[in-house]
């Protein structure tokens, strides 16, 4: 079941332990104006672990991920990451690629595909992010380049088999029906060899047995030995998928734990079912 | 939001944007849902595509204006009497029935609705041929053949436009396409690099050309790495600052550049010799082991000189399409945001487009200068819209589709100098780059992957454009 | 001598020309509000409504001397207004020919470019075959003299017919804009197009209008230029050019950041244009604009005309 | 989707359908001998577009009517025709121009350049094609000295127009400080290169400054009325002339104001307007054909073959080289070649209407006589050569 993803990975399972820290966010603040998306948001998350973070609409889910990947710039806070036998380094102040860079990649909430390349050209990019062929590599056709070149096709294709896309290899993004752009999204994603893969509501829009799909996909990944942090609305397969839950409400942390614990919890009960979906809270600035 | 259970369309994923860009999406964009709304106007295309009364309508104006485009000249003391006696004059009832026809054909052929069938129906074979390896390989064989041939079939003043407006114009197109075509950004300066180009081939061959000199003199071919380097780094030293800008400020700093650049080769006179420009730049001559040759007066060595670079500057950016390169600029192009999430160093890969695509500008530079004589007013705005425009009706990120808009377009220049008087050629250019807009976006020969592009945008969906893809990181 | 003594004189010329730039300027703005496309025919639309001006004002001018008084307000007038209609409609032409088609077909945002620039190619040439490819003048239609003193700066006639009509527009449009129907509407749209249509608003009408209003204006500059510089098939890029970037300097999309931005812009050269050398006048206007877009990309006033007014 | 392909061919087809006809209708054939006799053609090069077209206007007219003239008479073995090249007055363009006349083989002699800068850059190509060309115009000095074979020029080079303008300004009109300013061009600075030195040793205090053309000379204006001059002389052409006249004027500028041939045209005062204009002197190295009562017969041709046009500043001069050139073609008879007429033409000795034409080895023309014209009540009236006006 993991093989096919085990790669030049780095997530190495057996050599680290179950309780180690990948990813340690604290007093997390980001305003926008005078809107506080975020209020002092802190968690952690252990290697390998699957992490859900679930709330209302507008409760600073996005905001979150837009701070870990170095797409905000939060006014407090710090986020510590730790690669697989790596020191751990501050995220904040980051360029996204660079965050990339170091072994976390993310998914869009809205689909962000490279629409009209090929299913194939998607993951590629995303592969392709760790090569080293330069402009006159590539005009030369230097033999590392050609290696390279083989390489990514082989590590792309296996990407797509792995999230079932293998027979879409050679079809345009946008042509894919949604559930498919949702799982190509995540080749891409994987292609980058990350440690820590950031869903953000990858089951937004799917059918029924799309979403079967995905919960047995998350769980691959998280075989795999790569850490997920996933935002999700749909509690069904956050219960099913999730080793931990963090909620959230109006840009702070109002309960943690594991699925079953803050399915209890008062504050989260009173923060879902009381506004039930519908009354939803606005959406801030950060979020829409 | 896109929640669970609402259909998603790619229209609503571009409504709820996850909040990176603050700004609203581009504009066109956004009336998409309005036109669908509201009724027909008349405008030129829905006309077209409207009533057939409207439809007669448009094309009667359309032959009017024709009529005063080809009609006798007015002048200052008599404005009106050029447009009187296009409209009044017997020559009028020729256009009107030229219209009137036109119409007729329209009508025809939309109700019969067959000429594109057959049409598409024959070409259909021709172009799935043309997508093949070989037949591509073919088809650029052919292409080559032509080219090659070319200069042996047409007149000197033919020949030296194909080598000064035509070949020239060629390799500054291929070197844009990369600026624009792949990496998706807007440059209105483009020929400052060619200046930057050209000016350093005069500082470096000739002692009297400019006030401002080298030392040591040195073959043109000397300087083309030489010029290569200056110009790249110039483009990484504008690039550097700038590249943040959202699209279309880039596209004006850009433009700023390129007049700033061409406002001083005209005045810093001291350094430039000014707008009386620089005269007595030595040919490039070949003097290794026992072949000796010297470019002179004559067009047609000049131009398979240029012609071997072409084919060299085609080849190697078709490399660099096809590698990791290629296809990091096209993820920044049609999704920026999702690039740099995806790993890819936006900036550094937007500055490397710009680098090479400046180095191309500079290398034409060197061989423009070396044809003996270039002047400030080479490198006008004009020139850098004229490029831009090359490339656009060509088809945007297609290397032959540029060569190819350069040889239309400027053919079309060439082919006009006789046929209609010399100061009105612009009034056809102007006209054939709006019908080509209106009626073909995205080129003579696009690139597959721009087509797509083009057909997503036209549906609606998130387009790659070097005005809209470009996010705003103020935030 | 030298620029201290000139400092009130160059800032008399460079207020005239910046209100000039002002006025062309707020043509790019409003477009750029709704659109969010740079109107790179804009320029065209300026240089017909200059010959519009100075055709119906040359038509009008009795035979003989300079006139004076009630018959010099009466042609400057004549000539405003018919320069406004002719570049109101020269805009009109321009969005229905070289914008429309290409909205409804749901061009790249780079089409609308290019089809303005070949528009702008088209209507300048066309122009200089039309009206001949010399410089045309205006005869005066006033008697410019030296009306008062500014310290040591001599104010004309001329200055003051300059500013004072392009001071009266902008007031105009900023009323219209800030509080009528229309403004209104052209902010909707300005703001969000979409939202705007849901309102009730019919954007295409608003688009248009908003073409239309920019035309007067560039017209009506147009015309007032002439007056100092003479009219010719290719007038309109220069100033164009500058207009654009008073407008960007400003913040493209505000009113009056456009107005901000030509003023400055104005002066800023004619201080540099006499400290350099006039032949650096542009290179100073432009080192400006990359300068100020490359510390504040947003321009001065930053905002857009949704927000603005 | 189909609708919108038909459309487009259909415009495409409609579009070579209207050019062809227009093609058509302007006519323009050119199918060569007529008559009977062989036809011979003369190239004419210069800006018959642009800003400053008029002066090729004028040289191109003055060309026709001498051709008209010389195929009236009918004692050449064969017809002559006009050959038009625009350059645009563009040296870039130059090329181009002069290869669209070297291609054309019919062609045996060339009028023109008429600008300075695409003279340069076009020479060496008619040089190279044995194919001779004579200037009315070009009066940047260095450009006999470039080593061009094939070329002449039937006017006084800017050495000595400069020199005369220079002494006219300060002697006789006794100027003691001069604003000197060029537009930049080659033309503009040779001239403005030639009048400093003169000036200087005439005694006056010179203040050179350079201004590439352009609309607005306000500030410049402040600048120069802030030197107080009592004389300004601009080196450059008639439209930006106009602009500085109107714009010193607004500004109160009374003194003395001067340019040279560039701007030595009517259009000066229509731009500059009637009132700004008057008193302003124009040096020129060419005699003006309508004062002239020994050209009273070139300006009834010339009005005739120009519907009604009024020869121009060039139009004398490209009339005479028209018949110089069209006198050697009748000495080397019916078998002239380019080179025959190109080598005949260096011993030309032709009482013209400007002056005789004879030359230097490099082309210079022996004897020039610059004049001195002056606008009064919005006329140029010719106050006389600067041989009589300056004295001591």
């Amino acid at each position: 079941m993991t093989t096919t993803l085990d790669g030049p990975s780095p997530a190495d399972p057996a050599g680290s332990a179950p309780d180690d820290i990948t990813l340690h966010v604290s007093d997390l603040t980001l305003r926008f104006g005078g809107v506080t998306s975020l209020d002092g948001v802190s968690l952690r998350q252990r290697r390998g672990e699957i992490l859900a973070v679930i709330g209302p609409n507008g409760a600073g889910k996005t905001s979150l991920f837009n701070c870990l990947t170095g797409a905000y710039r939060p006014q407090e806070g710090t986020v510590r990451y730790t690669g697989v036998g790596r020191k751990p380094v501050e995220l904040l102040g980051r360029k996204p690629h660079v965050v990339t860079g170091l072994g976390i990649a993310r998914t869009f909430q809205n689909i962000r595909l490279f629409p009209a390349l090929t299913a194939l050209e998607n993951v590629q990019v995303g592969v392709e992010v760790r090569h080293k062929t330069g402009p006159f590599g590539a005009i030369l056709g230097l033999p590392r380049a050609r290696r390279e070149e083989r390489e990514s096709v082989a590590r792309s294709v296996e990407l797509l088999d792995f999230v079932g896309l293998r027979h879409r290899v050679d079809d345009i993004a946008s042509s894919l029906p949604y559930g498919e752009q949702r799982r190509l999204e995540i080749a891409r994603a994987l292609g980058t060899n990350p440690s820590l893969l950031l869903l953000d509501e990858p089951a937004a829009g799917t059918n029924p047995a799309e979403k079967l799909d995905l919960t047995a996909l998350i769980r691959r990944i998280a075989g795999t030995g790569i850490s997920v942090l996933l935002i999700e609305h749909d509690m069904r397969l956050v219960m099913s998928v999730a080793s931990s839950v963090v909620v959230l409400n109006f840009g702070r942390v109002i309960a943690s734990g594991t699925p079953a614990e803050v399915q209890r919890d008062p504050a989260v009960i009173e923060a879902y079912l009381g506004s039930d979906g519908a009354a939803i809270p606005k959406p801030t600035e950060g979020e829409s | 939001m896109t929640t669970s259970g609402t259909t998603p369309s790619p229209e609503g994923t571009e409504l709820t944007e996850p909040s990176v860009t603050p700004q609203r999406a581009p504009g066109p964009r956004r009336h998409r849902a309005v036109p669908a709304a509201t009724g027909p106007g008349p405008g030129l295309l829905e006309l077209l595509r409207s009533s057939p009364v409207h439809q007669l309508g448009a094309c009667l104006a359309v032959s009017v204006v024709l009529a005063v485009m080809t009609g006798p000249d007015g002048d200052s003391d008599h404005p009106f009497h050029g447009i009187a006696k296009s409209v009044l004059a017997p020559r009028i009832f020729i256009f009107l029935a030229i219209g009137l026809a036109f119409w007729a054909l329209v009508q025809v052929s939309s109700r019969l609705g067959a000429v594109k069938q057959v049409a598409g129906e024959r070409l259909a074979p021709v172009g799935r041929v043309l997508e093949t390896r070989p037949g591509r390989l073919g088809g650029n064989a052919t292409l080559l053949a032509v080219a090659i041939l070319a200069p042996q079939l047409v007149s000197s003043a033919a020949q030296q436009s194909l080598v000064n407006d035509i070949g020239i114009y060629a390799l500054l197109a291929l070197g844009l396409n990369v600026v624009v075509g792949y990496a998706g950004l807007l440059d209105l300066g483009y020929i400052a690099f060619f200046a930057i180009g050209a000016y350093v081939t005069g500082y470096f061959t000739t002692k009297t050309g400019m006030p401002w000199h080298s030392p040591v003199v040195f073959n043109p071919f000397f300087v083309l790495p030489i010029a290569l380097l200056v110009a790249a780094l110039a483009g990484v030293i504008l690039g550097g600052p700038t590249l943040r800008l959202r699209g279309d400020y880039l596209a004006i700093v850009t433009l700023g550049f390129g007049e700033i650049v061409q406002l001083l080769a005209n005045n810093a006179q001291g350094i430039t010799n000014g707008p009386r420009g620089v005269f007595g730049v030595p040919n490039p001559s070949v003097n290794v082991g026992p072949v000796h040759y010297q470019w002179s007066l004559d067009p047609k060595p000049y131009y398979y000189l240029l012609l071997g670079f072409i084919v060299l500057v085609i080849f190697a950016f078709g490399r660099i399409e096809r590698s990791r390169i290629g296809r990091a600029w096209a993820a920044i192009r049609e999704d920026e945001i999702a690039a740099e999430a995806s790993g890819v160093p936006t900036l550094r890969l937007k500055l490397l487009a710009f680098a090479i695509g400046a180095s191309v500008s500079g290398f034409a530079g060197v061989l423009y200068a070396s044809e003996q004589f270039f002047s400030p007013q080479s490198f006008s705005f004009q020139a850098s819209i004229l490029v831009l425009v090359v490339v656009i009706f060509g088809g945007m990120g297609s290397r032959i589709g540029v060569v190819v808009g350069a040889v239309v377009l400027q053919g079309l220049a060439f082919y006009l100098r006789d046929k209609v008087p010399p100061a009105d050629r612009y009034i056809y250019f102007g006209a054939v780059v709006i019908a080509m807009m209106i009626f073909r976006p995205q080129g003579l020969v696009p690139s597959r992957r721009r087509r797509r592009e083009i057909q997503l945008a036209e549906a609606g969906i998130h387009g790659a454009d070097p005005l809209g893809a470009a996010p705003d990181h103020a935030a | 001598m030298g620029f201290v003594h000139q400092f009130w004189q160059l800032t008399v010329d460079g207020l005239e020309i910046g209100a000039l730039y002002a006025v062309i300027a707020l043509g790019y703005t409003l477009v750029y509000g709704v659109l969010q496309l740079i109107n790179f025919a804009h320029s065209e639309v300026f240089m017909l409504g200059a010959f519009g001006g100075l055709f119906a004002a040359r038509g009008l001018l009795p035979a003989g001397d300079t006139p004076g008084g009630l018959a010099s307000v009466g042609l400057v007038l004549a000539g405003l207004g018919v320069g406004a209609l002719a570049g109101g409609a020269a805009a009109f032409a321009l969005e229905r020919t070289a914008y429309r088609p290409l909205r409804r077909r749901g061009a790249p945002r780079l089409a609308y470019l290019i089809s303005a620039i070949g528009a702008s190619y088209f209507a300048f040439n066309l122009a200089g075959k039309e009206f001949g490819r010399q410089n045309v003048p205006l005869p005066p239609l006033f008697h410019n003299g030296v009306v008062f003193h500014i310290f040591s700066a001599q104010v004309t006639t001329q200055n003051l017919v300059t500013v004072g009509v392009a001071v009266l527009m902008l007031i105009l449009l900023d009323r219209l804009v800030s509080a009528t129907r229309l403004g209104q509407g052209i902010r909707a749209v300005a703001q969000d197009a979409d939202t705007a249509s849901l309102m009730g608003v019919n954007v295409e009408r608003i688009i248009v209008l908003t073409f239309i209003i920019g035309g007067l204006l560039a017209g009506a500059g147009g015309f007032l230029y002439t007056i100092t510089f003479n009219a010719s098939y290719n007038m309109g890029f220069v100033p164009g050019l500058k207009a654009f970037t008073a407008a960007v300097l400003g913040g493209i999309g505000n009113v009056r950041g456009a107005v901000v931005g030509g003023l400055v812009l104005g002066l800023v050269e004619s201080y540099g244009g006499y400290v350099i050398s006039a032949s650096y006048k542009d290179v100073i206007a432009f080192l400006v604009l990359v300068v100020i877009l490359m510390f504040r990309p947003s321009g001065l006033l930053g905002e857009r005309l949704g927000r603005a007014a | 989707m189909a609708r919108r392909h038909v459309t487009g061919m259909a415009v495409a087809v409609l579009a070579v359908a209207v050019t062809a006809a227009a093609c058509g209708s302007s006519g323009g054939g050119s199918s060569s001998s007529s008559g009977g006799k062989k036809s011979v053609e003369i190239g004419f090069q210069g800006p018959l577009s642009g800003d400053n077209q008029q002066l090729g206007i004028n040289a191109v007219d003055g060309v026709k009517t001498a051709i008209a003239e010389a195929n009236k008479k009918g004692d050449l073995p064969f017809t002559l025709k006009l050959a038009q090249s625009d350059d645009q007055g563009d040296p870039n363009v130059g090329p181009t121009a002069a290869r669209q006349l070297i291609d054309n083989s019919a062609v045996l002699a060339v009028v023109g350049p008429v600008f300075s800068g695409a003279t340069k850059a076009s020479e060496p190509l008619f040089s190279k094609a044995n194919l001779l060309s004579v200037s009315p115009s070009a009066t940047n000095p260095a450009l006999t000295t470039l080593g061009f074979t094939t070329f002449f020029r039937d006017i006084a080079p800017d050495t000595v127009q400069g020199a005369a303008a220079a002494d006219y300004v300060v002697k006789t009109l006794k100027a003691k400080k001069v604003f000197s300013l060029d537009d930049a061009s080659e033309y503009g600075t040779g001239l403005s290169g030639a009048f400093e030195p003169e000036a200087k040793k005439d005694g006056a205090t010179i203040t050179h400054d350079s201004v590439n053309p352009t609309k607005d000379y306000t500030s410049e204006a402040t600048k120069i009325i802030a030197d107080k001059p009592d004389a300004v002389y601009y080196s450059g052409y008639y439209a930006e002339f106009a602009l500085l006249t109107k714009a010193l004027k607004t500004k109160g500028y009374k003194g003395i104001l001067a340019s040279g041939d560039g701007s030595n045209d009517d259009q000066f005062i229509k731009q500059a307007g009637v009132a700004n204009a008057n008193g302003v002197y124009l040096t020129c190295p060419c005699g003006d054909a309508n004062s002239d009562p020994k050209a009273a017969a070139f300006v009834k041709s010339f009005e005739a073959t120009n519907a009604g046009a009024k020869p121009g500043t060039y139009s004398g001069e490209a009339y005479d080289a028209t018949n110089a050139i069209v006198t050697v073609l009748k000495q080397v008879g019916a078998g002239a070649t380019r080179k025959s007429v190109a080598t005949a033409f260096k011993s030309v000795d032709y009482v013209g209407l400007t002056k005789t034409l004879k030359f230097s080895p490099t082309g210079e023309v022996a004897g020039s006589n610059v004049f001195i014209y002056q606008v009064k009540n919005g006329e140029r009236t010719v106050l006389g050569s600067t041989a009589v006006l300056v004295k001591g």
